[in-house]
């Protein structure tokens, strides 16, 4: 259930913020990273629709097959990536997931972001808020926390990052061309990253763990 | 927002509708996925040659399909790139036993969803070769970077290895000519006014009356520097003085002069900006063998221009004369 | 103002040093006066084809020289009619003892100057015939007018006309292919935006973000009705629908469509306009034979677009199909 | 030399009143008039520069074919076929010209501009300016009176003609096209045929007669 009601809440999310990433994206990009997220997991959503929700792997795998085909511009790859990641890393996972599990799909998935893209962390992009949400993840999990307490950990983590990608100068992406006029923005890739972590706490806060 | 169209989310979609009405006689549009294809496709024995980008630069590329150039698009979302599986679909329409050359324009996103579909694709036995197109001298070139972005080559290596292909050359050649293309052409482009993405609806920049932006590329993104702006003459010097130190070009060289417009600037502007790139060439020794003029590859209604020039050898030259019969660009056919 | 020029009062001087610079290999431009013409003319024998206006209209004239099509194009200033001493030197210039077509617009200044040009002429000796083009069902035709002003049909008269010329026609014929082209051409057009002419150097007019001027010219004057923005689809049918009912076009008829824009305007959206004329006509059962897209004769930068249709038969479609070699339409050559 | 001050003041009011005649044109029409003639006057005040001062005729035919062949548009060959009308006119007159001469001339200049044009009064033209010009100038001139003072009541009688056009709906040029949005605005030609007028009561005004 926890991995539907996760792809919906950000799609409905997503497409409340569309208009707030886009003008993030239209400060150091092309203005459309909104448009392309809440294409894509609309998309997404609609595919998850009625589908068994007890197999976490294979829900994450769709979720980043539509991804890739859905939403385009790098993002499409790059968060396709991180869903396959996801998944591959859940392939034997049961249907309800824990904080070490979700530790193990988060560095997968961001793994998968990293392989895909080549951004390293500094670079101004969403690995930016992707890797501090990982860590958090991981030390959380690792201390005992529950789910919910660790995914709350990782989603403060990840605004924090996305927060701190204002100063940085872009290294990778459209962003990149604007050299140091990309100094003093918001990632759009980062915010959104850190909001997908946010509805994960909140998906799998209020679901039964 | 003032666009002659009717839902923003049904742009592309119905852009596409009226390109197959409007050339139904030479292609094909499929729209699940989105492709733009030769009507003959695939040809048998041929290179197929695939490009394929975000839309808002029409007519690159759907209006470049046909004879002598390309096989077939892949239009994506407005400054989008076109994902994985439109390009496999493509891919495999057009492959004629020869394999298929992806031209790639240097975007994060359009070569990562071109890397997906080529592994794709090699895995359905398609042989593909990619080639980057990266001319953009607004653009520091750099491994810290993303690199230089592909703009006004990409017209120039789509014709010129459309024509390889046509001739019955090899994959490997013709990838190898797209190389060369890119290798021996830069450009800049600049913008007197932002674009309105359909879907976003408000200019994505706003650059005041006075004010000009330099060293742009084709999505309505800021460019590398908002300055005063100038008269034609000296906003031409500042494109072309980059482009000519870059590669470099130097006297007795001859190129081919490409003067594209942004999509919001009429032609009259088009001939003062080019009667300027030639006297600078001139006053450099530089031979304008061969011109192109007009709106190829756009930022939706963004005025501005930008300054392509490719250092022309005999085979490059050949295969520019090579007979094209596509909507957008056509002779010899 | 922004735009690419240097001095206002030099734009038209530049953009044709730019123009020769960029066709030198099959045009040569004239200064003083001011022409633009086939680098080959006079051709011994054959009816010369001349047209002019102001410019701003950019590929119109200029653009359409060229084999197959105009032997020579006359530009004024901005959006104002040549004179009669250029058309005179034009119609010299190409003369090869068949006779020239003076290709004219309905726009009194036009009118004027080339009556006056041709009667000059005929005291030269040179055989001269001028028709009149009267196309724009926006403007309602009454002898207590000026009459319908010329617009898209131009270009395609221009074509036909230089193809008939091409053949060897007799200079009779080719006028009656003319007045046969403007007898069953009917247009409208629609702007957007206002345009700036340089020397003025203000919108000629001005439009709230959310109003369009329905049945305009060419010349940044106003239109016959300012209204609400729409849809491009419900544009479309306040343009299609009085040309239709005009001539009228009905069921069976083979047409050739052409919707053209204005010069701000990106093509992306003209084919969703195209798109919507396909539709309306194939709803009527007007068969789409032949078809144009682009921006071929326009207002500056002017938003907005014009449809034409022309009813084609089997003398016009085979002229229309017949190779043409100019900077703007090229086919089979 | 009356001819010849009367062309160069007409140049330099033209100019100065350029961007009025634009605008006023760009209400019903295409915004070129006043560029039109500014550069048409200047091109005749050079051509006659130099030239012979005591054969009116000869200036006048000179001034019209040059304005024929620089304004261009609807007023060129208009004021092209006025001047040459009242060069013909007064072929046979001497170097100094009296009010008859000058009632002459009008009338053939403005018979020159009516044989091209085809527009009748009302019609929303510089006709309406001219008529009234060329039927007071007949009059004064009839009444013995001066060339200045004929000429000033010439003058008066465009400037009334002109103010007329405004509630006058278009009949002939490019204004014509605007159906009923032209009435309310002033014609363009007439408002620089009453300029010229003005002008020449200043020219001849100031000259020994
Ligand atoms: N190489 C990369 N690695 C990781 N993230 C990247 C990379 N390039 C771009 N991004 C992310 O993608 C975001 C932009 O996505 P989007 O606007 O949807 O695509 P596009 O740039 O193609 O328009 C950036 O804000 C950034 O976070
Ligand atoms: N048929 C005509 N007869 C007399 N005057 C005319 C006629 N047509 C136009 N005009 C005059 O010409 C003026 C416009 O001149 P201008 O703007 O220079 O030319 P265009 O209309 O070609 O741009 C109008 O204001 C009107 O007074
Ligand atoms: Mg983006
Ligand atoms: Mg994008
Ligand atoms: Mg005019
Ligand atoms: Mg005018």
């Amino acid at each position: 259930m926890a991995v539907q009601e996760w792809v919906k809440l950000s799609a409905a999310r997503l497409e409340q913020h569309r208009d707030r990433l886009n003008r993030l994206d239209a400060d150091i990009g092309d203005g459309d990273h909104g448009a392309n997220m809440a294409r894509g997991f609309a998309a997404a959503a609609a595919r998850l629709d009625g589908a068994p929700s007890d197999q976490p792997a294979m829900e994450l795998r769709a979720v980043g097959m539509t991804l890739l085909s859905t939403v385009g511009g790098a993002a499409g790859p790059l968060y396709g990536s991180f869903f396959i990641g996801m998944a591959t890393a859940l392939r034997d996972a049961g249907a309800s997931l824990d904080a070490a599990a979700w530790a193990r799909a988060l560095e997968a998935g961001a793994a998968g972001v990293q392989r895909r893209g080549k951004a390293e962390p500094g670079d101004k992009t969403m690995v930016d808020a992707l890797l501090p949400a990982r860590d958090a993840l991981a030390t959380a999990a690792a201390d005992g926390a529950s789910l919910a307490e660790a995914l709350r950990a990782a989603a403060s983590a990840a605004d924090a990052g996305a927060d701190a990608t204002i100063p940085l100068l872009a290294r990778k992406g459209r962003a990149s061309y604007l050299g140091e006029r990309s100094v003093g923005h918001l990632d759009p890739g980062a915010v959104s990253s850190a909001l997908l972590l946010r509805t994960a706490a909140d998906a799998w806060g209020e679901s039964t763990e | 927002m003032k666009k002659l169209i009717n839902d923003p989310e049904a742009v592309v979609h119905e852009a596409l509708e009226g390109i197959a009405l409007a050339h139904g006689d030479r292609l094909r549009v499929s729209f699940e996925p989105a492709y733009v294809v030769r009507a003959d496709a695939p040809v048998r024995g041929k290179v197929g040659v695939l490009s394929g980008g975000g839309s808002g630069h029409e007519p690159m590329h759907g209006g470049f399909v046909g004879p002598g150039m390309l096989d077939v698009a892949c239009p994506g979302a407005v400054f989008t790139s076109p994902t994985p599986d439109q390009m496999l679909a493509a891919t495999q329409a057009v492959d004629g036993g020869a394999g298929v050359l992806h031209i790639v324009k240097n975007y994060t996103g359009d070569v990562m969803n071109f890397e997906t579909a080529a592994e794709l694709a090699v895995a359905e036995g398609v042989e593909v070769e990619a080639v980057i197109i990266d001319d953009d001298v607004a653009v520091q070139d750099s491994t810290y970077t993303a690199g230089r972005r592909g703009v006004g080559a990409t017209v120039l290596a789509e014709k010129i290895c459309g024509a390889a292909a046509e001739a019955g050359r090899p994959l490997g050649d013709v990838a190898a000519l797209c190389r060369r293309v890119d290798d021996q052409s830069r450009s800049m482009g600049m913008a007197l006014t932002s674009c309105v993405v359909p879907h976003v609806g408000t200019p994505t920049f706003e650059l005041a009356e006075d004010e000009m932006e330099i060293g742009i590329g084709i999505h309505g993104e800021p460019g590398r520097e908002r300055m005063k702006l100038e008269a034609a003459d000296a906003i031409v010097a500042r494109l072309v003085e980059p482009i000519v130190t870059d590669l470099p070009f130097g006297s007795g060289d001859g190129v081919l002069a490409f003067v594209n417009g942004m999509g919001g600037t009429p032609l009259i502007e088009l001939y003062i900006v080019y009667r300027r790139v030639a006297q600078l060439l001139g006053e450099r020794g530089i031979r304008i063998e061969r011109s192109l003029v007009g709106n190829y590859i756009t930022s939706l209604e963004m005025a501005g221009c930008s300054v392509t020039l490719l250092k022309l050898d005999h085979e490059l030259t050949s295969l520019w004369d090579a007979p094209v019969n596509t909507p957008a660009l056509r002779w010899g056919a």
